[in-house]
């Protein structure tokens, strides 16, 4: 069903430097070439706890960005939340701390090949990799226009020099600490209209991934969404990373979400099934 | 010592050039795993355990980690026999692995079809059985939980396999007697056991206070299960020690697969292990055999049960 | 709210200021654990299994850490019934504990006098019935294993104990339906039931190549065991949704005891989370008020079993 | 049957000092008012890992020495060995890191009232408890003579200011590396008889702990000595730790080493019993 990505290799990478901004983590690997691999959407699989921890699984982190630096070489970032007991203990990992990482993983946003008015929806750190993702619009003279959203101010994750790619940025939080009161999907309808938006590409929690879902429905865009599901491997073998996705032939099937995506059309999830099996699934 | 180290092994009438195995669907279809190794370095690759019929498996959420491993309910989701004998199985032998063959049935009817059509496929040593998947609809319909539905799935697939390919048993442990199953599945002509597959667990989400999974139930795997892993394996061996049984169950390293082989493992398939690191069974082949290696053993077969041996060898 | 959260909880007809007990074994004979705190702090003491006779246990190595848990194979050493009622039942009872004593037999007869010993004691509140300790000599005689001998073990109990003294059986997860033991004990008599014993697991010393514990197999406790015990207790009280449960099997945390009671314990028992920190018992009992609270219950007993309500609620 | 240590304490201790020397880590802890109550022959159980990890059992070590140091308070040194993960973990730990210990533990070795020739004897890092020892001992105006063995140099560990209180050292190295060649039990019968030895005290490995109750037996003498046994909790809860030993009433018993001792008279012991309970002990 899905090509696999053949690229993805496993590398033990130094934490080159590890910086609270909000209620996040930026941290910075020095990964080697592998980093000119990269494009945006992809993610890494780590290994967290060390070597006696009772934490058998890797964790799932968008890459911020990758690049060849001309002094560290190829470098990922990552913008971690401290969530649970993994995510935390990589936001606790001190500088020059050795990483297990396997990247890049999963599948990229599709970049369009004539210039088009793109919107870019992120929540909390689903900011991460829609900046990457900016740039390479723009490099195709794309209009690239933000809305990031999140609970509260120190959530959103915005960057100065993340926000030289957009055309322009608007941010939305639950209790008005930062930009506009309300949830992103409040915003968008006016903003298509307005900036006369061709694509739409989001990252963020499933609720919004869906919410932008039911707008660009309404509008008949494309809307290209990174989701998070949970997973156990990221490449591939355990199937705990399913969703119910329809394809080509009308057919919906669970597809996993670590190597069909974490980029999918949002129109093609059945969303919102959590806990049952849509019966129009069928077979694997 | 002169002679090389020899590591192979068999499994009834197949030989093997190495001991490590892949665990039943904790590999893929094998694709996705070969771009961190040549599956041909591996003594075969098991296949998740085929149904006869497209499958898509259980709701999610399907998997909850816990102390030293995870519960899963991933429900048997696969393509279905006709599909993976023209895609997966193929695919394996163009690479030149060798396949052992999970089938999984519904109804003993199920078993002697999937095993009448896998035994001719190319690239297959060898059928390993999963009469122990505790994330079928009906946890009654567990067939390794009860001597008479193991009996009987075992004795479908023997009437329609040759005895030139070895059907595996893989049990459960989730039983009073495991001795009392594996002695059946043997007079019911299984070649061996594989042993062994999940616990039955549960993990509860305190934020929602429902059970995590979307099944409820799911089955636990990992290094938390290895002690009863070993302990199942040292208990059939010492009941019938003639009988070729994979060990599995929370092997992360050379140092574990050891104790699996001492206690009667004459392969070792490599799990839960593989979320964690890709290259987990290459890692642990390496280690295994540097370790026997460094015990003095000359064959991985003289290894096998050594643990045994009378108190004072 | 502005009414206290009622913290209190109720075996059959003995009621207990909170639901935090000692898993039997784990707390040595009371002594040991006072000096970290009261021990009235705690619902009750569960006592270390007790025989008819002393009895100095197991060789050693009697213990084997494991990835997230360990084996133990103590083998019930203790002082015998006689000076367990001379001196640790008489201690217990001046500090103004509330004691739960267990009891092991190695014949019916045994647990039939041990009940009729212990009943009369003072501070005595109830008698867990250990019918399924992995380490006794025959592992054929874990009376947990099997519906006849756990049914014989509790009717010879409660003939001896009145209706004023709570019988709770300790039942074994290694078995192939846990509920059906649980119907039999209560037929039997039993007030409830406790669940979990240790799994038997074994760990093979890769540097001896032999069993690392003297008995060969050990129980399995610890963290690694709770999904495993808290599908237990979820399938007991699913079945039996009146029968006080105690629950335990790796609960280090309120957090983990909130998976217990939400998946139907009544009471909760911390054992190997004590050799890693002496006061987990109370810390527990802190930890899981707070996170009742934070959820909204008034009751303690408003919790037990929540994670079964219907599936709008 | 044991009286129960009743000041023990759990205690968050910090990292003052983490130095490597020769095979083992010398590790000091701050851990307030506590050292006071210390006697030599106290041991220490800690908590290794951290909070996710999958080890759930306290680990063991005695103490070297513990003090009230007017910079930095009440202080405990540990000599560790790094021996599997727990061991390594806490050789690993960075300065200033919090430690979950429990202190102090088990009994204590017994200083006689009178002046008496004492031998102490050490095996590789069961010297650490023996120089607090002989302080103890000196203040009494013992004559102190020392004997320490190992396989090899680096791991005798004998720091200058610990020979201050003994009144001769011997070392012995099963290489020769350092000292006599061979083990202690083959110089301690010519010392005995040379320095009108009293008492014989000893900490180290159990077969060299056994070698010297044979000696202390042939030649009469008082024989304490501080073993080593697989602990769970270190505190008299797990019944893990046992040893075969004979009471005054002539009985033996299975004894938890944690609590009734780790400080134990070498001839009650029956030793070289592992793995079967010898036929003569019995109850509890
Ligand atoms: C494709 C992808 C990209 C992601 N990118 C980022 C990112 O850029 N920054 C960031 O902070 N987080 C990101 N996440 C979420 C991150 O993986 C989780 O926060 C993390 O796995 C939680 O682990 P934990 O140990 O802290 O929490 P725990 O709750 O203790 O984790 C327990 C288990 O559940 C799994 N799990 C729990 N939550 C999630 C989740 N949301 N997604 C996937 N698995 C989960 C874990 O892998 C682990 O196996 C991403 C997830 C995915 C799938
Ligand atoms: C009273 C006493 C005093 C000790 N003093 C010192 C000391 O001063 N310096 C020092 O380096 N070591 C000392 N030890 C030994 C130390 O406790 C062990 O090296 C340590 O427990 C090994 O843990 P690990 O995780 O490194 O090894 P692992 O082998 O991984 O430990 C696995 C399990 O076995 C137990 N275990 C293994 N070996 C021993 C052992 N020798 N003794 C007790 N439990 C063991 C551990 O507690 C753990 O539960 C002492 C032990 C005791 C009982
Ligand atoms: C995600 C997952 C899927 C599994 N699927 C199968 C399967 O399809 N057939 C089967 O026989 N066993 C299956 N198993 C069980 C494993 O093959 C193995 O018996 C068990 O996990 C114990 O080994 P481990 O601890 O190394 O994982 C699965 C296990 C996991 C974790
Ligand atoms: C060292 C040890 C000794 C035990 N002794 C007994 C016992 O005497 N009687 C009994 O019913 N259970 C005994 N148990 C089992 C515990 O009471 C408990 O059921 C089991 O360990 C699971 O809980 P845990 O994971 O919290 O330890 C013992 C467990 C351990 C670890
Ligand atoms: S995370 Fe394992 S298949 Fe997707
Ligand atoms: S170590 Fe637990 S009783 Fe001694």
């Amino acid at each position: 069903m899905s090509s696999i990505n053949k690229r993805a290799q496993q590398i033990m990478a130094e934490i080159i430097s590890n910086k609270k901004v909000g209620a996040y983590h930026h941290i910075t690997l020095s990964v080697g070439e592998i980093a000119q691999l990269i494009r945006p959407g992809n993610f890494v699989a780590i290994a967290v706890g060390g070597a006696d921890s009772r934490m058998v699984l890797r964790r799932a982190f968008a890459i911020y960005k990758a690049s060849m630096d001309p002094l560290d070489g190829g470098i990922v970032e990552l913008v971690v939340a401290p969530h649970g007991s993994g995510s935390t203990w990589l936001c606790n990992a001190p500088l020059h701390s050795k990483i297990d990482m396997i990247l890049p993983l999963g599948k990229a946003f599709g970049i369009p090949v004539e210039p088009v008015n793109a919107l870019l929806v992120g929540g909390g750190y689903g900011s991460a990799p829609l900046f990457g993702l900016a740039e390479a619009l723009k490099a195709k003279q794309c209009n690239v226009d933000m809305v990031l959203g999140a609970s509260t101010a120190s959530k959103i994750y915005a960057p100065q020099e993340g926000k030289r790619s957009t055309n322009s940025m608007i941010f939305t939080t639950d209790d008005g600490s930062l930009g506009i009161e309300g949830m992103v999907s409040s915003v968008i309808p006016e903003l298509i209209e307005k900036n006369k938006i061709e694509i739409i590409y989001s990252c963020g929690p499933m609720a919004m991934l869906e919410a932008v879902t039911k707008i660009s429905v309404e509008f008949g865009l494309q809307h290209q969404c990174a989701v998070e599901e949970s997973m156990a491997c990221g490449i591939g073998v355990c199937m705990t990373c399913v969703l119910p996705v329809r394809g080509e032939d009308g057919v919906a099937r669970m597809l996993r979400t670590c190597i069909d995506g974490p980029v999918m059309e949002g129109s093609d999830i059945l969303w919102n099934t959590g806990r049952t099996v849509p019966s129009e699934v069928w077979g694997a | 010592m002169s002679l090389p180290f020899n590591y192979s092994t068999s499994l009834g009438t197949t030989t093997l050039p190495n001991p490590i195995l892949t665990a039943s669907g904790c590999a893929g279809s094998g694709k996705e795993l070969a771009q961190f190794f040549p599956l041909t370095e591996l003594g075969a690759i098991v296949t998740k355990s085929i149904m006869l019929k497209p499958r898509s498996g259980r709701a999610t959420p399907r998997m909850a980690e816990t102390p030293s491993g995870m519960l899963n309910a991933i429900g048997l989701q696969g393509p279905g026999l006709d599909l993976f004998i023209e895609n997966d199985l193929p695919w394996l032998a163009d690479q030149g692995a060798r396949t052992i063959v999970s089938i999984a049935g519904e109804t003993v009817e199920d078993y002697a079809v999937l095993a009448r059509r896998i035994r001719t496929q190319p690239g297959v040593v060898g059928i390993e059985v999963n009469i122990s998947c505790p994330n079928v609809e009906n946890r009654g319909l567990v067939f390794a939980c009860h001597p008479d539905t193991a009996r009987a799935a075992m004795e479908a697939v023997r009437r329609n396999v040759g005895g030139d390919m070895p059907i595996i048993a893989k049990l459960s442990p989730d039983v009073t007697d495991i001795v009392q199953i594996a002695r059946t599945v043997v007079d019911a002509g299984a070649d061996g056991v594989a042993l062994i597959n999940t616990l039955l667990g549960m993990v509860i989400d305190t934020r929602t206070m429902r059970p995590r999974l979307a099944q409820k139930t799911g089955g636990l795997s990992g290094p938390a299960i290895r002690p009863v892993a070993v302990r199942a394996v040292y208990q059939v061996r010492e009941a019938l020690p003639n009988l070729p049984i994979v060990g599995m169950g929370g092997i992360t390293s050379g140092q574990d697969a050891l104790e699996f082989v001492l206690a009667g493992a004459q392969a070792i398939s490599i799990g839960t292990s593989t979320f964690g690191d890709p290259q987990a069974a290459t890692r642990i082949k390496s280690e295994l055999e540097t370790l026997l290696i460094e015990r003095g053993f000359s064959s991985f077969s003289d290894a096998v049960g050594y643990a045994h041996r009378a108190e004072n060898v």
